[in-house]
């Protein structure tokens, strides 16, 4: 079983972290692992993006050009990464910055993620709402490792932020539960 | 007398004309354009004296006055 | 259940964690990218290691930095990106003629000029032909994980010192800035005595470290006694990894980054009971002509796949030297082959 | 009513790759405000640095070349020597102009050279992701000095303008800021100047601007005008050096 | 008595009046023995000529200011020696990657590092595989004379305008330092449209001359299109002198200050009657393939002969394909094969 | 008889391959004068030029290296922050450390390595035939400038040390002269300080050295000496710069 | 006909102009010729030399492994290389600063040309000193042509080096005209 | 009451320190040394005074006082 994921945004939206915490949740649940950034000129501006891939044998290329699953934070990426999703992949939209999804044969789960960041406080917790919307859309963690992943992704000494993501991951696992997903009460 | 007009698509949201608008006629704009963020919009009516400052300022040529 | 020791590391803290662990005493970088991880792991890892760290003003001053504390027979590293990498030609060329360790980064991107930030391959002639000038060669070392990129660094600091010369890792963007798990094993860390080194002349005559030789024949003997290093090294310190080539009637070739695309494609094709095998090399000089050489009775194929255009697939052609034929896939400027394309060019060849 | 604030000719109207609240684009309006009001639009030949400003070339109007990372001042010198007719001009970061390009810096200012460069000091390295630059300042914390920047390991902030001052074949030289409207208005002031010094052949100008990179200093973009206000500008004293 | 027209030079003014003769607007460089003589020659002539000298600050400053006259439309050169050469790799790269004319006269000495001033042929590699960054090629030229060391100055500023590139003049210091007679015959000056170059955007568009392609695929577009470039080089550039391959057994291959050793070899064997013949690569990049490729019927066995330890012979052994046995000799440091050396080479083969 | 002026025990007894008259020779022994009375011989590690005092090593008798043209000052900032209980110096001439090797000069300075540079200030490039340095006086005549330097075409006589002296991590910077016995004298007591400030860990000393080469200023040794006195100090002049 | 000459003396004994004036003045006589220098490190101290090869036919390498003749001009040339003519050569040495001419099978001269430059007032005048006698001892060249270049060579603002090198060049000739040779008077 | 030595082989007859000599004792040798120049010899007997400067300025380290 191999899994590719793509997970696109806009820099500053935390595409990259959201990455790596999958990356790391599957290592430690004895995946392979492959976890592949993507930067726009040099360094800023553009689209951000990075790969992931997780599966039960050694992995070639980090890159993908087909995903099995994606995560698209804002309109550019989706724009860039549509025609990269398998026919029966699952793909997570960010329904507060791509109004329309035209044209994609995958399944598609439009959820407000920045909205619902925004809600809670914190803008930039959008990745981690997406967070647990996909994982809970996909199953592809387990949310309780992905927790974990979480508050040891942010020093100690900052509570609060731990709090914050977590609340925001809860909120993206309601999120998706809504109509067809629930979000395992023991995450 | 004066008005001013942002590009709202171009605005980055940094809120630097915020600041220094002398009459504080720029305000955030709850909606969120197609880069994600935040802009500015304008809120003033009479009261904008087309000092430019907040045009000055911008570092995305977001804005012209107008007078 | 057991914790699981390993760490998410991206190639290039890999290598900064690998030198950092074998003993590498002082590093300078100037930023570049992709290899900026590996200067900001050394700016914060060094020091807590009490290591020297220093950024650099240039690329320039980076590998004369490290000719510096090489000569003081400290083991030293600098890594940078293409563009920066061709800035350091003439340090790397005085490295070899005054016979100093050195290991060199490469981190490679898309090229030629500024290029683009994406991975590439571009950069194997001036790694393996000696881009600097005369007749030196670095020992090139090709990681293709980032376990490996890890492990090697071993390796590498200590062909430098054995072998007093600089030696290249050759990497690129893709294996530098992706993450893999790693379980950092404490390698092996030999020692090397340095009686050449400069440390004051107390207790002996004064050491002199230079590559001028002006009089009769003195640098022709230098040169003499490189070559014969270079000739042990062909001998001694060739490496590669080799797949089903037992049976195989095409055999794939290809290093680092590109290698992790052609295993992938191998064991697709192997499903389906495909005769195809693989050559990775790991040391790109000294080439491994031995892997060849071993098949030259065998009638096989060869496909080179290269992120460049044809730039490896040189080499191997003198090593196979015509006992079979060696075709070639290369894409470049931040675009790879595909798998599919591999494929496609697999199917072409007729067996 | 009249437009009094428009959009300059000579800059594209396309949104820049640019953080928001760098000051990157405002001294790209700035750049383009006064060879628009100089009218040589023309005759500009531009030199883009490596750095965030590498892709200035995408928003000027005008004949742009890059120059690879640190020789911009190398390139201006054989243009402008083979073209006297056209007005060269260099827009390079800090790390450009004070490392990578110290001794191009230097010597072509030292020749003299009839050439303005326009010298944007953000105190790190932008494009690459916020290493230290030669203008970083002391405790400032970048990505390769994360403790702050230390006097004793990394120097003292490289006040390259001061030097290049000391040249006799130097003729201007300014720091000016970017941090408010009426350092901005200054600043275009000193831009101007430092063309219309190579217009009249007086040698070599150059215009250092105090410029806020939000992202690498970690600062709103607001709170970063207001460190160079009460940090930078400290260190780097505003007006006129020659 | 007719007065005799000819005048003596050395090899590097010879490149520089050719330079000079063939429109070349712009010289920038850096004292280095031993090419000293063109840059002092170039100090006098060019203000002479109405023409740009520049004494750059460095090897470096130097090649980026070659940049910068050629994208303003002007024809520019510099020169240097090899540890000159190596800080110049970044440059030329550049250049490659911006596609602008330019011409790069390198008068090899000896390395690696500081070496010597010796005549030497160990940067052969460097030129012609590019020893910077990226899947580059320089042209590059061989003069074997002082009279061709004139002339091919013509041919590398047309090929530069014409491809658009960086060609490089390989020469060594025993050709740069030496004297011969030479005639001044003005040479055809041909005149390239440069309708990108940047002269200011007076009743066109602006014009950008770049070499970072970030767009998706774009890096890719350039180096494409390169290679295209060079593909029609290897059809329409190869240039190289042959002797006596009608009927030779033994063809002698070597190029440049080399091969007016393995001339006059040639010569005295033919008057013993000994089938030996030769080929003297031109152009070393494109190479030559051609010449060898013509012979590729015939039983014939080659030795090539280098100021160095093998470096245009891997180029010969991939020319010849294996349809003949190719030997080298090769000596370097300040060295060079003697004529004695040489015919006991040959005497070696066995044919 | 006593002998008071000896050969200094860390000179070997050899010819050196010097012009007559060149000032390298009297600095070689200034050197190691200095070295041999601060009885640091064992601790030294030297950094040689690529310069006519490449072949230092050769007459020096502790350590040394060669750098690359231009880097000394990059080669012995590693050398010395991985090394700090050794002495180190570097000694490099004009085209040295103020061409090719600006920047690595200029750099090493303002980090204030704790490193003595002992430069050589011969106006000419020695080793190559006798070029412009960036210490060419105007209208001085050399290989690249046969009708003199010209202020317009190569620029000012560039005064590195001036420069130098600006940048806080420097902690001495003084300018003699080997023109007289004199002046030598003072010269060596410089040096002296320069070293004794390494030894007390201060930072970044220099010793610029007016210093004669008959060969390619086309004067005889004699008349070298009075051209420093009369025309070269004018444009650099002597004594501390700081 | 091939003549192979080396000149070698020290830096600022004047070898490389001499060499010159040979190869221009066979150049002048329509010769092939080279002239190859060698200098010490980079430019300054130990020995100098060139080499001038004069021939009917196209010359290939410019080096000298065997010279036909040789101009010596102090001893540390000697030493380097009296093993590099030929058992019936002839090579011109500077007595003045050569004592012993030990084991040399090739026809010797040895003529005080330092010393006689050093009588007509200018030691640096020592070259033409030996030009003269060279070619009065070889007839390489004929002494008119020789002359002619020598007027060349120098700039004609400079009448008095011009003189001084004519009359050097006449010394040599009839230093070396003493025993056996004569200068050819219509020189 | 002072004397200086010259080693003569070394000395490249720069007379840097013929001309510094307070008391005018050193001269030109007629004789050249074996590197084909003039070096200089001491003529001084008892007037030489071990000021050291000809030691001071010779560039080759030839000249060695002696009180
Ligand atoms: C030779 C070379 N070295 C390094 C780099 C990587 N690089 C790109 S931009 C840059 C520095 C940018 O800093 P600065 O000049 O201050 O510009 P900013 O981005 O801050 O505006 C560096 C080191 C490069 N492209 N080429
Ligand atoms: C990279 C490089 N460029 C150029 C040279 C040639 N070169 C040797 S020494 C020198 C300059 C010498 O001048 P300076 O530093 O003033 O020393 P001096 O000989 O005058 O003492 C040059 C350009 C070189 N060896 N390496
Ligand atoms: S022009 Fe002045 S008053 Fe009007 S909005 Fe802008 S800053 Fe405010
Ligand atoms: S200054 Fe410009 S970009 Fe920033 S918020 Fe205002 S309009 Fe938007
Ligand atoms: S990184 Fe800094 S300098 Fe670069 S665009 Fe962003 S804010 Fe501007
Ligand atoms: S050339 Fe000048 S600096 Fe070099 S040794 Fe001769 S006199 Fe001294
Ligand atoms: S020591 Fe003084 S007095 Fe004696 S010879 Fe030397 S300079 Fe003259
Ligand atoms: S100073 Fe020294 S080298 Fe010069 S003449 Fe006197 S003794 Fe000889
Ligand atoms: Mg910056
Ligand atoms: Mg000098």
């Amino acid at each position: 079983m191999t899994d590719k994921i793509i997970i696109a945004g806009a820099g500053g939206q935390g595409v990259m972290l959201l990455g790596k915490v999958i990356a790391e949740a599957a290592m430690r649940e004895k995946k392979f692992v492959t976890w592949l950034p993507a930067y726009g000129a040099e360094v800023r501006g553009g689209t951000a993006n990075c790969m992931v891939i997780i599966s039960d044998e050694e992995i070639g290329s980090p890159y993908i050009s087909l995903a099995d699953s994606m995560v698209i934070l804002n309109e550019p990426s989706f724009l860039r990464f549509k025609s990269k999703i398998k026919n029966n992949g699952a793909m997570l939209v960010n329904s507060s910055l791509v109004k329309d999804v035209p044209g994609i044969s995958a399944a598609v789960r439009s959820l407000p993620l920045t909205d619902a960041a925004f809600k809670l406080g914190n803008i930039k917790a959008a990745n981690m709402v997406a967070l647990g919307a996909f994982i809970s859309q996909t199953g592809l963690i387990k949310s309780r490792t992905a927790l974990a992943v979480i508050k040891d992704a942010v020093s100690p000494d900052k509570p609060e932020l731990i709090k914050q993501n977590i609340a925001a991951f809860k909120e993206g696992c309601s999120l998706a539960a809504q109509p067809k997903d629930r979000c395992p009460k023991n995450g | 007398m004066a008005k001013i007009t942002i590009d709202q698509e171009k605005c980055k949201g940094c809120f630097l004309c915020v600041g220094v608008c002398p009459k504080g006629l720029i305000k955030a704009e709850k909606a969120l354009n197609k880069k994600g963020i935040n802009p500015v919009k304008f809120e003033g009516k009479e009261e904008c004296a087309g000092c430019c400052l907040c045009a000055v300022i911008c570092p995305d040529c977001c804005i012209e006055v107008y007078k | 259940m057991a914790e699981d020791k390993r760490i998410l590391m991206t190639g290039n803290e890999a290598i900064g964690e690998g030198a950092i662990r074998c003993g590498c005493g002082f590093y300078a970088g100037y930023p570049i990218t992709p290899q900026n991880e590996l200067t900001a792991y050394m700016a914060k890892n060094m020091p807590e290691n009490n290591r020297v760290f220093i950024q650099a003003e240039s690329e320039l001053a980076a590998i004369n930095m490290v000719f510096g504390a090489s000569a003081a027979g400290v083991r030293a590293m600098t890594s940078s990106s293409s563009p920066g990498v061709s800035l350091k030609q003439e340090g790397i060329s005085y490295l070899a003629g005054a016979e100093l360790p050195a290991v060199i980064v490469n981190i490679m991107r898309g090229g030629p000029g500024l290029g683009n930030i994406a991975p590439s391959q571009s950069d194997y002639f001036q790694a393996t032909k000696g881009g600097g000038h005369g007749d030196y060669h670095s020992m090139v070392l090709s990681p293709s994980s980032v376990e490996e990129s890890y492990r090697l660094m071993f390796h590498a600091f200590d062909l430098a010192d054995k072998y007093r010369g600089p030696v290249i890792i050759l990497g690129d963007g893709m294996l530098g800035q992706m993450m893999e798990p790693l379980s950092l094993d404490p390698g092996e860390m030999r020692r090397y005595a340095k009686p050449w080194a400069l440390t004051g002349c107390q207790d002996r005559k004064p050491n002199i470290i230079r590559s001028l030789l002006l009089k009769d024949g003195a640098l022709e003997a230098l040169n003499l006694k490189l070559q014969k290093k270079y000739q042990q090294a062909r001998e001694k310190e060739q490496r590669w990894e080799e797949q089903f080539t037992g049976d195989a009637k095409v055999v794939l070739v290809a290093y680092g980054g590109m290698a992790r695309i052609i295993k992938s494609v191998v064991r697709q094709l192997r499903q389906k009971s495909r005769k195809v095998g693989l050559i990775r090399p790991i040391s790109l000089w000294p080439f491994p002509v031995q892997a060849f050489a071993r098949l030259s009775g065998r009638k096989v194929k060869y496909l080179v796949v290269e992120m460049s255009y044809g730039q490896m697939v040189e080499d191997v052609r003198l090593a196979v030297n015509c006992a079979a034929p060696v075709e070639f896939l290369g894409r470049a400027g931040g675009a790879m082959p595909s798998e599919e394309e591999i494929i496609s060019a697999i199917n072409k060849i007729k067996i | 009513m009249e437009k009094i604030y428009a959009h300059p000719e000579s800059l594209r109207d396309i949104s820049t790759h640019y953080c928001a609240g760098c000051g990157h684009g405002i001294a790209h309006k700035l750049v383009c405000q006064v060879i628009d009001e100089l009218g040589i639009r023309e005759k500009v030949i531009a030199i883009a640095p490596v750095g965030c400003a590498v892709l200035a070339y995408d928003y000027w109007d005008f004949d742009c070349t890059e120059a690879a990372h640190g020789r911009a001042l190398a390139v201006a010198t054989a243009m402008k020597r083979t073209r006297p007719q056209n007005i060269v001009f260099t827009y390079q970061g800090d790390g450009d102009l004070a490392a990578i390009g110290t001794s191009e810096t230097i010597h072509a200012a030292n020749r003299g050279e009839n050439l303005t460069a326009i010298f944007i000091n953000n105190a790190v390295y932008g494009m690459t992701g916020g290493q230290m630059a030669p203008t970083t300042l002391l405790g400032q914390k970048t990505a390769t000095t994360i403790l702050g920047r230390e006097a004793k390991l990394q120097g003292y902030p490289l006040k390259i303008s001061e030097l290049l001052a000391q040249l006799p074949g130097v003729c201007y030289v300014e720091r000016a800021s970017l941090h408010s409207p009426a350092e901005i208005i200054k600043a275009k002031k000193a831009m101007k100047q430092a063309f219309a010094n190579q217009i009249d052949n007086s040698g070599f100008s150059l215009v250092e601007l105090l410029s806020p990179c939000p992202t690498y200093w970690g600062l709103s973009p607001v709170k970063s005008m207001a460190w160079i206000k009460d940090a930078m500008s400290k260190e780097f004293p505003l007006g006129r050096i020659k």
